[in-house]
This record gives C-alpha cells, sequence and structure tokens, in this order.
C-alpha cells in the first residue's frame, strides 16, 4: 500500500510510540535500581492525568501550567513513596528481599488500592479536559497544536533523559547500579540516594505522561491498566533494566500499531502486538537489544 | 569400548570466549581422578558440560561407550553421573530429607530395598541422619556441602562430580569430610571426579590428577608427578612470579 | 466526595440496623434492590445508570414516598456492585429476592447482565423493567419478567439509519467500529441495510478495544472521501476517534458517532467541534410533546451539576417511571405487577410507552444530532424536534 | 490430629454436597461461586504454588473452557461440551507448554498474562469474523445441576492438589520450586514435570468456564477472557497460603466471604481491603492463612 509511506503514519507512530517510552522508561528505571516490578506504574499514569484534569479544568490552568505540576506532583509522590515504605524496608534485608521476589503481587495490591481510592473519591464516571485548540499542517502531516506540544515534549524529555544517562555523574552511576549494585555500593556510589531519585523521576515521567494523555482521551480511576500493560510490553522487548532499549522498544511498539495495522488491518492491532511479544519472549528473552539479564 | 567415562577434545565457546578447547582424559571405572587449575581454568565449566548443564561446542563426551553429550542432566543422571555444585544449591525450602528424597526418587533407582530405606542410609553415610527433619537452610555450610554429596550419592550414581566440596570447612570438617568421601567410594564402587582447592586434600583422595589452564589441558598424571611437572608450575606459580 | 463517602457509610449503617430510627415514616418504606458495576469493565459506563435511579428515588421520597396502590411509603435502595461479572449479577438478584426480600427490582447496567438475568427473574417470578440492554437477541428471551424500554435495537436502527442516510442523498460511506457486541451487531444488520439503499460501502474496519491509535484506519477514511463516516464506537474509542479525526481532519456532512457523544463531558471536550454528529438516542428535552422531559432535565442538571446521558440515563429513568405508575396501579403483589407492565401504557420522559412482549411498542428507533452544543432529535420526522443539519 | 482434620474435611465437603437441599437460590449461587474460585485456585497451585512458576493468565483456559462450551452447545450434548473444555484447556497448555516453560521468573508471569490476551484477541476477532456478538446459552440445566458440577470440579481439584503434593511428583515439582538446576542435576525431568503440571492446572479451569457459560448462559470473549480472573486466583492462592490444598480453599472462603460481607455499600471499599490483604501476606505472612493456622496448631 503505497498509504504506508505518509508522513502523517510516521508522526502517529512517534506520537503513540512516544508515549509508549515515556511511560515505560520509569517502569524501566525503577525496576533497574530496586529490582522491583512496578504493576501500578498504570496507576501513577492515571493519577497524573487526574493531576492535569484538575489543573485545567477546575483551576483553569494552560496545559503548559498543567503538565510540569502533574509531573512535580507525582515525582513527589515518589520521592515521599520511597522515602516513606521502601527505605525502611532496605533496611531489613529479609523484608527487602521479600518485597523484591513478590515485587509483581505486591504492586497489583497497590495497584487496586490507587484504582479504588480514586473511584470513591473522584466517583468512576469518565472525565475529560478540552479538546478544541486550533489545527495545523506541514508536509502531508496535519495535526492539533496540543498534539504537536505534546509529541514534542515526549521527545524533548525521553531525548534529556537519554542524554542525562549517557554523559552525567548521576546517570553513568544509576547505570552501574543497574549493572551491578554491589560494586556500585562499593566504589562509592550513593544507592539510596539514586534509589529516591529513580522514584522520583520514574514517577514523575509516568505523570507527565498521564498528564499528556489527558489532554486527547478521557480520563477514569481504571485507566491506568492498559498502560501498565504497554509499559510492560515495552520494557520486555527492550530488555528488563535495559532503559536506551526500552525507550527504542516504545518507538517500534509505536511503529508496529500504526505501521502494522496500515498494512494489514485495523483488528489484527491487538494480536500484532501480543504475538511480536510473545515471539520476542520465546525466540529472544533478554530483548531485542541484547542487554543483560542479572 | 571402555567403561567409565571418556573425554574426547572437548571444547566450549561462550560467545567468542574459548572456557574449555580440546581436553581429553578419562576417568576409568572405580578411580578417583582430581581436576585442578586456578580460578577461570575451565574445571565448573567442563563439570556443567559433563553434567548436562551445557552442550559442548566441540569433540564428544562418552559414557561406557555412548555418548552423553546433549542429553539433558536428568538423562545424565539416569545414566549413572552426578554432581555437586561449588556454590551449594539445596533445596532450601525443603526439609533434608525431602532433599535426599528428590534425588532417590528421580535418580538411576534400582536400590534394593524401599527408597525411604535407601534414603536413610544416604543420610547416615554423609552424616546428616540427625538433621534429616531439618529444613535445608538451616544448616551449616559443612552441613550444606554434606547435602550436596548426599543428593548426588542418592541418585545411585556410578561417577560422582564433586565440585570443591572441601572449599571453606575448617580443618577439622576436611578430615572428616575426607573420611567420608573414601568410606562412600569404597562401599559403593564409585568412580569420582572431584574439583579442589584444598591441594593437600586432593593429593590424598586422588590417583590421578588433570591440570586446565585457560581451558586447556596441561597435565595429567600421579599427584607426584603434577608436583613436579614443570608446566604445573609455570601456570600455577609463573604468572604471580611474573607479576611479582 | 467525602460526602459520597459518608453517605455510603450511612446507607451501609442503616441497614445494619442503626440508624433507622431515622426514618419518621408510618408505613415501612420500600425496598428496591439492583446491582451495579462499580468496579470492573462496566465501572466507568454504569454511573450514568444510577445517578437516574438515585435521582428517582431522591424525587419520590421528596413527594412523601412511592405510590404502593394507595399508601405512600419511602424507597430505599438495597445495591450491590456486581464486578462487571453476568454471574455476578445474578447471584446478586437470587439473593435480593430471597435473602433481603426486596419488594421491587431495578435494572443492573449492560446487554450481558440483562440476558443473564432474564431466566433468574422467570424462575423468581419476579418481575423487571430492564434499560440499557440493547440486541436484537433480547427478541429471543421469552416474554414473561423482563421488558426492554430501549428502542435502539441494531436491526432496526439499522434500516432506520440507512434509510435516513438515502434521504440525505448519501452515496458513500466509510463504516469503522470497534469489536464490542453492540457493535459488531449493529454492523451486521447495517452492512445489508446500506447495500440495499444504495449506499457504497468505501472503507470497511474494524479495531479491538484497546486500540489506541486509529490513524490509520483515519487515513483510509480520509482518503475516500466519503459522504458519511459512522463510527460504531464505545466511549472510550469514541473519543479517541474523534479527537484523532479532528486532528487529521476527517469529516463529512453525514457523520455517526454511536455510543459516547451523549455522555455529559463528550460535548464539553469537543465544544463546536462536536456540532453536527449524529448518534443514537431517542429522548431530548427539547421534545415539547413530553412534558415531563424538560422537568427530568432541570431537575438532573440540579442534583448533579452535569447534565443526563441522553441515552442511558433517560432510559433507566424511564424504567423507574415505568414501575412507579405500575406499583401505584397494582401493589406489590408480583403477579398483579406483572400484569400491570406488560399491559399499561406509560407517561414517561420519553412520551407514552407500552410493551408488546419485551419490547417498547410506542417509542420510535431516533437519532440525535448535537446541534449548537444542544441535542436534539432529528429522526424520525414523528419525534424530530429539530431537522438534520449537514457537518461543516 | 490428623484424622481430626481429615473428618473436618469429609463434614466439609459432606455439608458442602448437602447446601442445595438446605438453602434458596442466593445460597447455591454463593456456593458456586465459592466452588468456582476453589477449583481455580486448587488447580492454580499445581502449577504455581508447587514449581513457582506464577501464571498471570489463568483467565485463557477459563475462557478457553467458557467458549469451547458455548460453541458446542445446541450442537453436542451437554456432557461432550463440559469434557471437551477441559480437553481443549488441557491440550491447549500442553501444546504452548514446552517453550513458554522455559521463561522464568517474572518473564514468565507476564508472558502468561500475554498468552490469555493474544487467545482473547484472536477469539474476538473470529467471533467479529463470524458475525457473532455474544453467545446467548437457552436452556441451560438448573442451578443445582450447576452447583453439583461445580462441586465435582472442586473436589476433583483439591484432590489432585492433594494427592499431586504428596507423591513423587510433587516432590519433583517442589524441587524445581527451590532450584531447577540443581533439580535437573538430581535427576528431575524438569520441562516434562512442569509440562505436566501445566496440563493439570489448566483442564479444570477449562471446566469450570464451561460450568460458568452455562450459569450465566451468556458469553462474550471480553467477559470470558477478563484479567480479573486470573488475578482473583492468585489472590486467594496467596491469601490462603502455600502449596498445599487446604491453602486455596481458605483463601477462596476467606475472600468470597470478606466481598459478601462488604459488597454491599462499600464496593471501593472491599477492593482496597483486597488490596491492603495482598500486601499484608505477601510482606508478613507468606505461608499465608493455611501456614498461619497450622503454625499456631503446632506449638
Amino acid at each position: 500500500m503505497s498509504s504506508l509511506l505518509s508522513g502523517q503514519l510516521l508522526f502517529a507512530a512517534l506520537a503513540t510510540g512516544g508515549l509508549y517510552a515515556l511511560v515505560a522508561f520509569g517502569l524501566n528505571l525503577i525496576y533497574g535500581t530496586l529490582r522491583l516490578l512496578n504493576v501500578a506504574h498504570g496507576e501513577i499514569v492515571m493519577l497524573g492525568a487526574y493531576a492535569a484534569y484538575w489543573a485545567m479544568t477546575m483551576m483553569g490552568g494552560a496545559p503548559l501550567f498543567a503538565l510540569p505540576l502533574a509531573a512535580l506532583l507525582l515525582g513527589a509522590f515518589g520521592f515521599a513513596l520511597y522515602g516513606g515504605l521502601f527505605r525502611l524496608a532496605l533496611s531489613r534485608p529479609a523484608l527487602m528481599k521479600r518485597i523484591e521476589g513478590n515485587s509483581l503481587l505486591l504492586f497489583f495490591g497497590v495497584s487496586i488500592i490507587l484504582q479504588n481510592a480514586v473511584s470513591l473519591v473522584f466517583s468512576a464516571s469518565p472525565r475529560a479536559n478540552k479538546a478544541d485548540d486550533a489545527l495545523i499542517a506541514f508536509a502531508d502531516i496535519q495535526t492539533s497544536q496540543s498534539r504537536l506540544m505534546a509529541v514534542a515534549i515526549t521527545f524533548l524529555v525521553c531525548l534529556s533523559l537519554a542524554i542525562a544517562l549517557k554523559t552525567s555523574w548521576a546517570g553513568r552511576a544509576v547505570r552501574a547500579m543497574i549493572q551491578n549494585r554491589d560494586a556500585a555500593a562499593i566504589v562509592g556510589i550513593p544507592l539510596d540516594r539514586l534509589q529516591a531519585w529513580s522514584f522520583a523521576i520514574g514517577f514523575a515521567v509516568a505523570g507527565l505522561a498521564g498528564a499528556l494523555v489527558s489532554l486527547f482521551e478521557q480520563i477514569s480511576p481504571f485507566m491506568g491498566f492498559p498502560y501498565t500493560v504497554a509499559a510492560f510490553v515495552v520494557i520486555i522487548l527492550g530488555g528488563l533494566g535495559n532503559l536506551a532499549g526500552s525507550l527504542a522498544a516504545g518507538l517500534l511498539l509505536g511503529v508496529v500499531e500504526t505501521f502494522g495495522v496500515a498494512a494489514t488491518s485495523a483488528n489484527w492491532r491487538s494480536i500484532l502486538v501480543w504475538g511480536i511479544f510473545i515471539l520476542v519472549m520465546l525466540l529472544k528473552p533478554q530483548g531485542l537489544f541484547g542487554g543483560s539479564r542479572r | 569400548m571402555s567403561a567409565g567415562l571418556v573425554l574426547e577434545g572437548v571444547g566450549k565457546n561462550f560467545g567468542g570466549l574459548k572456557a574449555v578447547s580440546d581436553v581429553s582424559f578419562a576417568v576409568p571405572e572405580g578411580a578417583i581422578v582430581g581436576l585442578m587449575g586456578a580460578n577461570g581454568a575451565g574445571k565448573t565449566t567442563l563439570f556443567a558440560l559433563i553434567a548436562g548443564n551445557e552442550r559442548p561446542s566441540e569433540g564428544a563426551i562418552r559414557f561406557d561407550g555412548p555418548r552423553i553429550d546433549g542429553l539433558s542432566p536428568d538423562r545424565v543422571v539416569k545414566k549413572g553421573i552426578a554432581r555437586t555444585f561449588q556454590i551449594v544449591r539445596p533445596f532450601a525450602g525443603l526439609s533434608v530429607r525431602d532433599n535426599v528424597r528428590v534425588a532417590a526418587l528421580y535418580g538411576r533407582g534400582g536400590f534394593a530395598g524401599s527408597a525411604e530405606d535407601w534414603v536413610a542410609a544416604v543420610l547416615d553415610e554423609t552424616g546428616l541422619a540427625e538433621q534429616a527433619d531439618k529444613p535445608a537452610q538451616a544448616l551449616t555450610l559443612s552441613g550444606r556441602k554434606r547435602l550436596e554429596v548426599a543428593r548426588a550419592l542418592a541418585t545411585r550414581p556410578r561417577l560422582l562430580l564433586l565440585d570443591e566440596v572441601l572449599a571453606g570447612l575448617t580443618p577439622t570438617e576436611v578430615a572428616e569430610a575426607l573420611v567420608m568421601l573414601r568410606a562412600i567410594q569404597a562401599k559403593h564402587g564409585l568412580a569420582i571426579l572431584v574439583i579442589e582447592h584444598v591441594m593437600k586434600a586432593l593429593m590424598r583422595l586422588c590417583a590421578t590428577i588433570v591440570v586446565l589452564h585457560h581451558g586447556l589441558k596441561i597435565a595429567e598424571g600421579t599427584p607426584e608427578a603434577i608436583a613436579a611437572d614443570p608446566a604445573v608450575i609455570e601456570a600455577y606459580l609463573g604468572e604471580s612470579a611474573a607479576h611479582a | 466526595m467525602l460526602a459520597r463517602f459518608s453517605r455510603a457509610l450511612l446507607v451501609a449503617a442503616g441497614l445494619a440496623g442503626l440508624g433507622g430510627t431515622a426514618m419518621a415514616q408510618s408505613a415501612p418504606p420500600v425496598k428496591i434492590g439492583f446491582s451495579i458495576a462499580k468496579t470492573g469493565l462496566f465501572a466507568a459506563a454504569a454511573p450514568s445508570q444510577l445517578t437516574a435511579y438515585e435521582l428517582w428515588r431522591d424525587q419520590v421520597n421528596a413527594k412523601g414516598g412511592l405510590d404502593v396502590g394507595g399508601t405512600k411509603r419511602r424507597i430505599e435502595f438495597v445495591q450491590y456492585d456486581d464486578q462487571s461479572d453476568p454471574s455476578q449479577a445474578v447471584r446478586i438478584y437470587e439473593k435480593l429476592a430471597n435473602d433481603d426480600k426486596v419488594d421491587l427490582l431495578l435494572a443492573p447496567w449492560g446487554t450481558p447482565h440483562h440476558f443473564a438475568l432474564a431466566g433468574v427473574l422467570e424462575r423468581l417470578k419476579f418481575p423487571m423493567v430492564g434499560n440499557s440492554a440493547a440486541s436484537s437477541q433480547l427478541r429471543d428471551i421469552k416474554p414473561g419478567y423482563i421488558w426492554f424500554p430501549t428502542s435502539a435495537i441494531p436491526d432496526r436502527m439499522a434500516t432506520e439509519l440507512a434509510t435516513m442516510m438515502k434521504g440525505q442523498g448519501v452515496k458513500t460511506a466509510a463504516v469503522t467500529g470497534v469489536q464490542l457486541p453492540f457493535s459488531i451487531e449493529i454492523r451486521k444488520f447495517l452492512m445489508p441495510a446500506l447495500e440495499k439503499a444504495g449506499i457504497k460501502v468505501v472503507v470497511s474496519q474494524e479495531y479491538p478495544p484497546d486500540a489506541k491509535d486509529l490513524t490509520a484506519v483515519l487515513t483510509q477514511v480520509r482518503n475516500a472521501k466519503p459522504d458519511a463516516i459512522l463510527s460504531l464506537s464505545y466511549p472510550n474509542d469514541s473519543v479517541g476517534f474523534m479527537t484523532q479525526a479532528k486532528e487529521l481532519g476527517v469529516s463529512a456532512p453525514f457523520q455517526f458517532v454511536l455510543v459516547g457523544p451523549t455522555i455529559d463531558f463528550f460535548p464539553k471536550m469537543f465544544g463546536p467541534a462536536a456540532d453536527g454528529l449524529i448518534t443514537i438516542g431517542h429522548w431530548s428535552p427539547h421534545q415539547k410533546a413530553w412534558p415531563r422531559a424538560k422537568p427530568f432535565f432541570d431537575a438532573y442538571v440540579a442534583k448533579f451539576n452535569a447534565r443526563p446521558d441522553y441515552l442511558d440515563t433517560a432510559l433507566a429513568y424511564m424504567s423507574c417511571e415505568i414501575l412507579e405508575q405500575a406499583v401505584a396501579k397494582s401493589g406489590l403483589d408480583r403477579e398483579k405487577l406483572r400484569a400491570a407492565i406488560a399491559g399499561g401504557t406509560f407517561d414517561t420522559i420519553n412520551g407514552p410507552v407500552k410493551f408488546d412482549g419485551v419490547q417498547n411498542a410506542i417509542t420510535p428507533t431516533a437519532f440525535l444530532q448535537i446541534q449548537k452544543g444542544e441535542f436534539h432529535l432529528v429522526w424520525p420526522k414523528t419525534v424530530a424536534t429539530s431537522d438534520f443539519q449537514p457537518r461543516k | 490430629m490428623i484424622r481430626r482434620t481429615a473428618w473436618m474435611w469429609v463434614g466439609l465437603a459432606l455439608a458442602m454436597a448437602a447446601l442445595p437441599q438446605l438453602g434458596g437460590d442466593y445460597l447455591i449461587g454463593l456456593g458456586i461461586t465459592l466452588l468456582m474460585w476453589i477449583a481455580l485456585a486448587e488447580s492454580w497451585i499445581v502449577l504455581s504454588g508447587m514449581t513457582g512458576y506464577v501464571s498471570f493468565g489463568h483467565a485463557v483456559f477459563y475462557g478457553l473452557g467458557a467458549y469451547v462450551m458455548v460453541v458446542c452447545w445446541n450442537n453436542l450434548p451437554g456432557w461432550a461440551g463440559f469434557l471437551g473444555a477441559g480437553l481443549a484447556a488441557g491440550l491447549f497448555a500442553l501444546a504452548i507448554g514446552y517453550p513458554v516453560l522455559r521463561v522464568r521468573g517474572p518473564y514468565f508471569v507476564i508472558l502468561t498474562y500475554g498468552l490469555a490476551e493474544l487467545v482473547k484477541f484472536l477469539i474476538i476477532n473470529t467471533e467479529a469474523a463470524l458475525g457473532k456478538f455474544g453467545r446467548l446459552v437457552f436452556g441451560a440445566p438448573p442451578l443445582a445441576t450447576l452447583y453439583y458440577l461445580m462441586l465435582g470440579l472442586a473436589t476433583l481439584a483439591v484432590l489432585i492438589a492433594w494427592t499431586v503434593r504428596r507423591s513423587r511428583l510433587g516432590l519433583g515439582l517442589a524441587a524445581i520450586r527451590e532450584d531447577e538446576t540443581a533439580a535437573e542435576n538430581a535427576g528431575v525431568p524438569v520441562a516434562r514435570l512442569k509440562l505436566i503440571a501445566f496440563a493439570l492446572s489448566a483442564a479444570i479451569p477449562g471446566m469450570v468456564g464451561a460450568v460458568m457459560a452455562l450459569r450465566s448462559s451468556y458469553f462474550e470473549p471480553l467477559q470470558a477472557f477478563s484479567p480479573t480472573v486470573s488475578f482473583n486466583i492468585v489472590a486467594m492462592a496467596v491469601i490462603g497460603g502455600g502449596d498445599d490444598a487446604p491453602g486455596p480453599i481458605l483463601g477462596a472462603l476467606f475472600l468470597v466471604l470478606l466481598s459478601e460481607l462488604l459488597w454491599a455499600h462499600l464496593p471501593e471499599v472491599y477492593m482496597i481491603i483486597l488490596g491492603l490483604l495482598v500486601i499484608g501476606f505477601v510482606l508478613f505472612a507468606p505461608e499465608g492463612l493455611h501456614g498461619r493456622l497450622q503454625r499456631l496448631r503446632r506449638p
């Protein structure tokens, strides 16, 4: 099909994939540094969406005010959660080992709690931000101002994260920590501080992603789960603990979803996504981009 | 066809890295052979190849004639070869008795009497009878090393692969363990291939010693001959001498 | 929000027999039971029905209570979360009837729940007016203890839609839709109906419920330049479809969106971009011939500070009205009540309703159009509150 | 002591068998739900409790069973659909088991979830292509019949879990859970054992799905393959605890009764409590209710 070459599709793939990459990044960061599989990650996205909705609809704020606010709030939440709970647990190795071994179940519990607490407080009715901004067109691509802004922000954030990981001291320290915690501790990397920041940044990025979602989609207390699932698919494709890999895999998933559907038919979308995911797991369990598995 | 274990030009690559290459030697029925070498010499890899945990990249491994390389570990056990692990791997949540029971029920079998009797006998021989109903995670290191041996022995092997079962033990414990191993070997008529860092123990236990260095076999012979072999001395001392 | 929680607590306490003294009524209250999805797949959709029930209860209680064959008795709800699971709903209704000994039943949310309940009601000999269920399969249900006031039944809808499109001079149409029961069923009847009306389907695409990006589908639609775009979608993907269609400049003079536009947030979200959309719905507050319509709308807005869902909330409220009027006539005896519902004609916010078998025999299958933010009935002519206006 | 416990279980089974004679529809319905979760959670522990391969996708077997049943309904005799459901689920597990069970730890958890989703979407697509929009089941057997079928399945599941736990197979599975490599080197044919456990833990959920399709007299893939089914199974097994038959019974009993008490007006609160319970048990009582009780009994 000639339509496969359209810039519109590429733009859509980048928009979707960028969002996946953003959500998955935080999940992978927390897994990498603490070996915790946060199944409640999608609920952080949901909280970010509610924060943005609150800022925009209740307080009448502009998106450029709501987005950083959501990121900040969720970042603070992550920081507090780490300080309040995990620091305590980390001081008890036996407990921490149990937390690590059962993090899926544990965060599954957290996820249920967050969903239903939000449903209790805000009711389960879906809500949505206004989406009536101006349209713009360039080349053969047509889109809205807020979508363009969202894509720009997504890529700016992904790019800065990637660069920070490669070049900054903290980024290198985090990567060292993912490679080998014990060795990292021995060479004097302050694990505790980095872990706290990993939580904060992981949550902030997820919160930002949620705020971006709220610009285009309806939000509800139960909206988070699909993002958890997408993020898991991405980090498995990219390799657990491989942060750059998960950014790439996020984009790849966007491409699969958009171009895969364009090349076949829309009803194949989920079958394609899950089929590819399962094949990769069976054939290349360490992820598409190599990377260490443990 | 010769009885016992025969390695013919066995090699193993991990990625581009040669962990073991072109190693040939034999462990005849009932013999005790020692395997020596510095860390990273490829001893444990060789064990993994023999026991079926890894598949050789080249060469052949035969046991009593037919090839066993490429068989899964449980099939190798059924042929009569059992291994222990250098870093002990007890079934931590199970009782000591159940640890041994697993091996008795899934091993080569064919022992006289009931499985329970066999388990009790193995526990006795390895000095674990009194701790049989404790969970395995409650054992001391020495106890866990014994459990490694007990579990391997319970499969009723004809060849036992012992990977540093003496490492980390106190001198008294080493002496006790040696007595135990000799008794076991004598009673069951086993062949044993043993990796050991405690040199004295190795010298006392084995009739033949094979020396690996960087994945290659550099010497094979009696303990005395090995102790005098210049290549071995070079490999063990030469490097440190060169670095000094 | 806190009020919601404390209200829930109060109700719970009341049920536990702690707060019963507050009710200074001589006649005992009428207990009305139902299940509703508060958790699970339908949790986001079900509140539109619950609000109708709550409004009705409060209105009736404010008037002194439900008229039960002459005596006024306060309404008390016994409600459970069915976790969006039909088999759970089945259990709940068995419990409501046998253990809680409720006097009356209201319907749960969702087609599968209604189907699952049909047999149970038959067995319990307990009449219930359904509401949100819509499927041609409901005609396979033996008439007896369940009725469906909806007129949005897929086969009839498909023919009506095709006829309406033909009347507007539509020659080509793009049909997209999500793979969920209601939309699949409509597609099944719509395709032959369009063909019969001489309308050519230039794009036909289905996508799974978890699809997020619809660009590929929408580009096809854009390239085909159809006279009509029919989006057989549910609220979730209706929003996705509309947002992305707007961005891509995909629009047609005749544009239909199945489920979603009637929910309060939808027109707010899209503002003028939603103008001209057609959707299913047979009720509008603008219909002067239905005197109860506008007061209901106003009372709802006053209570919830949001507009009712023109489809689900209206339907749910209708089912309450039908029950209310039937009980006034027959009292609580189940067989008498059954006869009253089956044989009566009811005055609802949607005009008169009478059942033929399980179906509503009066209310026509109709369509709403958003015109300057207001929902107007534009089809059929007999109930229209405004003329169809092509989208710009 | 052991005899007393055994009598207690027999008594419980008899009480469950007599329940339809004692109670009305509501009680029978509650019984079916309870037995359903017992059957599912017991089946789950045969794989996940005993080998440590935690499945987050057991809904796939449940859904497949339900699908087979509604497809067979009115075309084949009821028992054929019922057995066919179990057979289909078991065969499916055998077919996918070998590659799937090579994946371990968190990878396995997510893989099983993904498999359930894949099958769900394949069936959605098939049904959509057939122009089916949810299938109604007419003429389902009476409630009591379904109850006894479910009682049979739950009993069978309990017996399987109980027997496996005490068999050579169970010991091998425990060895795999504790250390798969060491198990292999002790002669345990791990691939085969895991496959057997997988098939055993799949067949009964298939039949449970078949019965539940009749119970709700409606089939729709999104419902039948809902991840909630998988999650509930895991929650019940974790809270009940351990790798032995009593655990899931206690877990299912506890959660079903709790939800029965709380869902009345506080459904969200019930879910929040469920979340707290899962967290609490994982952190502070990994041995579950069953383990706790045993520890209390043995001072």
